[in-house]
């Protein structure tokens, strides 16, 4: 799949709430080919900076050109990222990974925390394609501000957990599922490693198919250097071990194809 | 004005002086989406064994300044498939074939090296110089006698000319280089990466699941070209240096110091897009100053 | 919260961890006007032979990725100079005083450290290391006996507590850190610059005069932390950890490496006041840590 | 001297001409200790670039708070330097280093290239101080563009020489002064060394007093590293050596004391 560099112009940022930023960004090339699930490799200015930072996307506009990113100043180069304003410009190289492979079944769309945002475009081309409401139920766990929970209410139904009870159901998605009774045929998730596990776990008790979003440190991005594997439950064809590659295999892998 | 970039290695010759460092390339498929491979003087293939090997567990990379930390730990596929699989990928590029090789042992390493006897290769590095895995070479490549006798074994099979990889965690790189020039070796590189380490003062662990790992890029750049430089004062054999080289200006004090050929590492990974503008900054450099063959430079400045 | 920020340096008590690297601090005097002395546990000075040296021809010194080099060639004003001003100078504030010894053979080192023996100093700091001059100590700080029978014989007539000062340009660190702990040392700091060079493409010659220079700076960090951490595995002796600190958190990097103390030292130059900040900053960890005790986090990571 | 770090606010810059731009700074500390022939260090801010860059008071406005820097582009530093604008901020430390000690003599103040603009002030300080232009000689070499030419005329008489002819006398600063037969007590002086080596002979010729301003690649600034010596003729206090430091001695010295 072909891959992207650009001199992304930034065409507007905002906060969301404390340390979570919104980007947009006009990179046309990328916006063109990418798809849910799929990250890029954003780039520092500064040169003691080398390595691109992986962000997912959380909106693609194809028409407009545009990408936007949904990130947590975590270090550095967030850090930097955050003080971009509309008209400077960004080094982006992508679209990145294997995304999200999307079913027609009645699907479960689970993020928590920082693993939010790239659910949103998954909800979207969920919806895109013709499914309904009813069958794009969406369980967000989060600390305690609920960044992305309106937008996400135009595709479907929006259940909510956090860990201090302020919205929704107080404790994990896994509560937030129970709690509200829901079942369904798929799961497109992404969060932290706890709660991937969890919903591996889950899925495997229900038989149904899970997709989990991973996160691994990446040099290359690109499925190069073999610096962001996971472990596989079988030898992977790649690599003639059992590692695969996140950048490149994933980030979005079946639950059951992979050691969390 | 027509200039001439193409060098030659060992009897190889390579049509710039412009190749990867090995384990930042794959063997180029990850690459050949976006770059042209045939602009590339050669393709260095990611280490392999005789048998798959499964590397270190994550974190296996990290961030430093200027540089970055690795312990990937030589995770392979294994010669077998990569005869099957990467070889015939890369015939179908015009570009020169550096097969990378590592090994637990003397044994393992003429593994792969008679195995790679028949395939259509056109040179071999011997990596005796990775810091990361403890069997991995660390042995070969920190003591004169043991280079000089892997050298020395490695050179009893193969077919295709043999470039020694050295380390930079020795006292005396030239005492290095002399030993494997003295076994027969065809051509040396350098620099592998420097060991390392990092600590995640938050929680109070290490960044590496490995505890060290190779630093590499930018950082170390004056100590391979100062590496590279002390070894062309000692040794006559031709040199494949590498260490940091971000863009042409770089890899030219590389060529200057006595290098042959470059390498281009880390950058990849900085810039995808690094290799191939290093080959064309330097054509654009020689016009720049009129120079017009670059075997004129290797070496220029004593 | 009451927290303890001081620590032990072979029997010498430092109000807090942080001094400042041979070299990059002068005697203090330039820095005095804009800094507290007294905010930091210790100054260590230029490196003082036993007769004024001229130091190398310019340019000293080179700006690289994160780092720098330098070839200053240990210019100093010898000894009786530095007894009669720095000394005096230093005795002014109240911070330990830590002497940087240099010398192109045994008797020089000794002609120092004599000399030294009823003077007001708290610690000396031997250079074994230095890589830019011929004479100027690389014999002594790249061979283990060596290193050894100069800790020996410095031992025999120094009236401070001996620090021995070790070079990175080595294949193993902790066989250099055994052997001076074998001969009575009393502390070890590390590490000394990495060798590099680098090459100006332009006018095609050395950036430096001297051709190579020693590498210091952020660059060179991970090395240094990744040494720390190997010596304090290797031996019992207090360690101070210097490298590339620019920052509380680099610092606590040496410190949770095994560290008793660390320097700051071309991180000076890119903003004159770092060290003092180092020294707050760590505080200011400890109380976000709830670390009552500096000792506590001394060697925590293993 | 005192000494400051300052987050200097750009007030402005322009480009005098190619490579060549001019720059004011709001530092106030730094301005109110400054004087002529006397630097700052100015740095990067990208974290690879460590070392400060050493660069001439063109220009030092105690009641504004500023000071202004004229600088050719020569590599990674100062081509930074060149993007800043109005608004921006910059980290400046000084002032540093031994500036131009003026005397009450007929003087003659000669610039080649970049060593021109921290004579303007130099110029500006004899006038303020009551020397009549008469007694201001202004005498500056250049490639081609005679930039801070104009500036100079305030002060004093202003003879120039240029590589290409295309304006004044065709060759150096000392083929200017013989075609225009000047003569003086003093000079005052910065350039390039093959100039200061020219003016130091062509002094001690004549027997008058020479003042040279001297570069050097400098690590501290401060006189602590050592990195930025030149020769001296007599051993020297300080460094008990014939070494005498740029940033700190220097950067004016006068030319008997110092081998160039
Ligand atoms: C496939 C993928 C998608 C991601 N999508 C998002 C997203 O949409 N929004 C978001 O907020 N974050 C996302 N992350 C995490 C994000 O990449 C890190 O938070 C970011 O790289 C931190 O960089 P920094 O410079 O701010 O932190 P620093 O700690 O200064 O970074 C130092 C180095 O560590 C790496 N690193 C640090 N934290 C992580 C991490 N958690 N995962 C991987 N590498 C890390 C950096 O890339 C960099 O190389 C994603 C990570 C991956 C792997
Ligand atoms: C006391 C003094 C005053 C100066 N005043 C002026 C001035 O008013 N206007 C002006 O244009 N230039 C001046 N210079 C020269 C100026 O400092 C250099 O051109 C500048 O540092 C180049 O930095 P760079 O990052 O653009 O170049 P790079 O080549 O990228 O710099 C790399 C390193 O080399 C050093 N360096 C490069 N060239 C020189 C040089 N010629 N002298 C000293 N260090 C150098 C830099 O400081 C840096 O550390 C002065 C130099 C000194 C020593
Ligand atoms: C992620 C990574 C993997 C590497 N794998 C290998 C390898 O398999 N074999 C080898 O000889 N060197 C390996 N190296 C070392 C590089 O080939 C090169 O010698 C070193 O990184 C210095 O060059 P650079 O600074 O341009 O990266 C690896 C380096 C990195 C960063
Ligand atoms: C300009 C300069 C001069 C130095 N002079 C000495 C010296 O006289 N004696 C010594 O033992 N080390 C000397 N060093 C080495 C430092 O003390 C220190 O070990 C090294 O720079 C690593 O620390 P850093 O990266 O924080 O600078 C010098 C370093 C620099 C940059
Ligand atoms: S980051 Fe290089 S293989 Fe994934
Ligand atoms: S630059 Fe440090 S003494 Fe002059």
């Amino acid at each position: 799949m072909a891959k992207f560099q650009e001199m992304g112009e930034v065409i507007s940022q905002v906060c969301l709430c404390p340390g979570i930023f919104d980007l947009t960004i006009k990179a046309p090339q990328i916006a063109a080919e990418a798809g849910c699930g799929q990250f890029v490799a954003v780039y520092s200015k500064d040169a003691a900076h080398l390595l691109p930072r992986p962000i997912s996307l959380c909106r693609i506009n194809r028409q407009a050109g545009t990408i936007r990113l949904v990130y947590r100043v975590a270090g550095y180069g967030t850090d930097e990222f955050s003080r971009l304003a509309a008209g400077d410009s960004v080094r982006v190289f992508g679209p990145l990974g294997t995304g999200f492979f999307l079913s027609d079944k009645k699907a479960m769309i689970i993020g928590g925390g920082i693993g939010v945002p790239p659910l949103l475009e998954t909800a979207a081309a969920l919806s895109r394609r013709g499914m309904r409401r009813e069958n794009i139920q969406i369980v967000l766990g989060y600390r305690n501000e609920c960044f992305l929970k309106d937008e996400f209410e135009q595709f479907g139904t929006v259940y909510i957990a956090t860990e201090d009870g302020s919205t929704g159901v107080k404790g994990t998605v896994i509560d937030a599922i129970n709690a509200n009774r829901l079942s369904a045929d798929v799961i497109y998730s992404c969060g932290p490693a706890p709660m991937l596990r969890a919903l591996k776990a889950y899925s495997e008790e229900k038989g149904i198919t899970c997709y989990v979003s991973m996160e691994q440190r990446m040099a290359c991005g690109i499925g190069a250097c073999l610096a962001c594997v996971c472990n596989s439950t079988e030898k992977d064809g790649h690599s003639q071990v059992n590692n695969k590659r996140v950048c490149a295999d994933g980030p979005v892998f079946n639950a059951k194809d992979i050691v969390i | 004005m027509s200039i001439n970039t193409s060098v030659n290695i060992a009897g190889v010759t390579l049509k710039n002086p412009v190749t990867v460092c090995s384990g930042t390339f794959g063997s180029g498929m990850e690459f050949v989406e976006f770059t042209d491979l045939e602009k590339l003087g050669a393709v260095t293939t990611k280490g392999v064994a005789s048998v798959p090997w499964a590397g270190n567990p994550v974190p296996r990379i990290a961030e430093t300044p200027s540089g970055m930390l690795n312990a990937i730990g030589l995770q392979n596929p294994g010669i077998d498939v990569f005869c099957e699989r990467d070889i015939p990928f890369l015939k179908n590029f015009d570009t020169k074939i550096i097969v990378n090789v590592c090994g637990h042992s003397t044994e393992e390493y003429v593994d792969v090296v008679k195995r790679l006897a028949d395939q259509p290769v056109d040179l071999l590095e011997i990596n005796i110089s990775c810091p990361n895995v403890k069997e991995g070479g660390i042995a070969f490549g920190q003591k004169p006698e043991a280079a000089y006798d892997i050298t020395k074994e490695v050179k009893k099979y193969a077919k295709q000319p043999v470039i020694m990889k050295l380390s930079p965690n020795v006292t005396d790189i030239t005492e290095m280089a002399r030993a494997v020039e003295d076994a027969g070796a065809d051509a040396v590189s350098l620099i592998n990466t420097i060991t390392g380490m990092k600590i995640d003062i938050n929680r109070r662990t290490f960044a590496l699941a490995n505890k060290t790992g190779g630093l590499s890029g930018p950082a170390i750049r004056p100590v391979a070209v100062r590496m590279v430089y002390q070894v062309a004062q000692a040794v006559k054999l031709p040199i494949i240096g590498m260490g940091g080289i971000t863009c042409a200006e770089d890899a030219l004090e590389f060529i200057l110091a006595g290098a042959t050929a470059v390498a281009v590492g880390t950058a990849n990974f900085a810039d995808p897009f690094t290799a191939v503008r290093v080959a064309q900054g330097i054509e654009e450099y020689m016009i720049r100053q009129g120079v017009k063959d670059i075997n004129e430079l290797i070496g220029a400045v004593r």
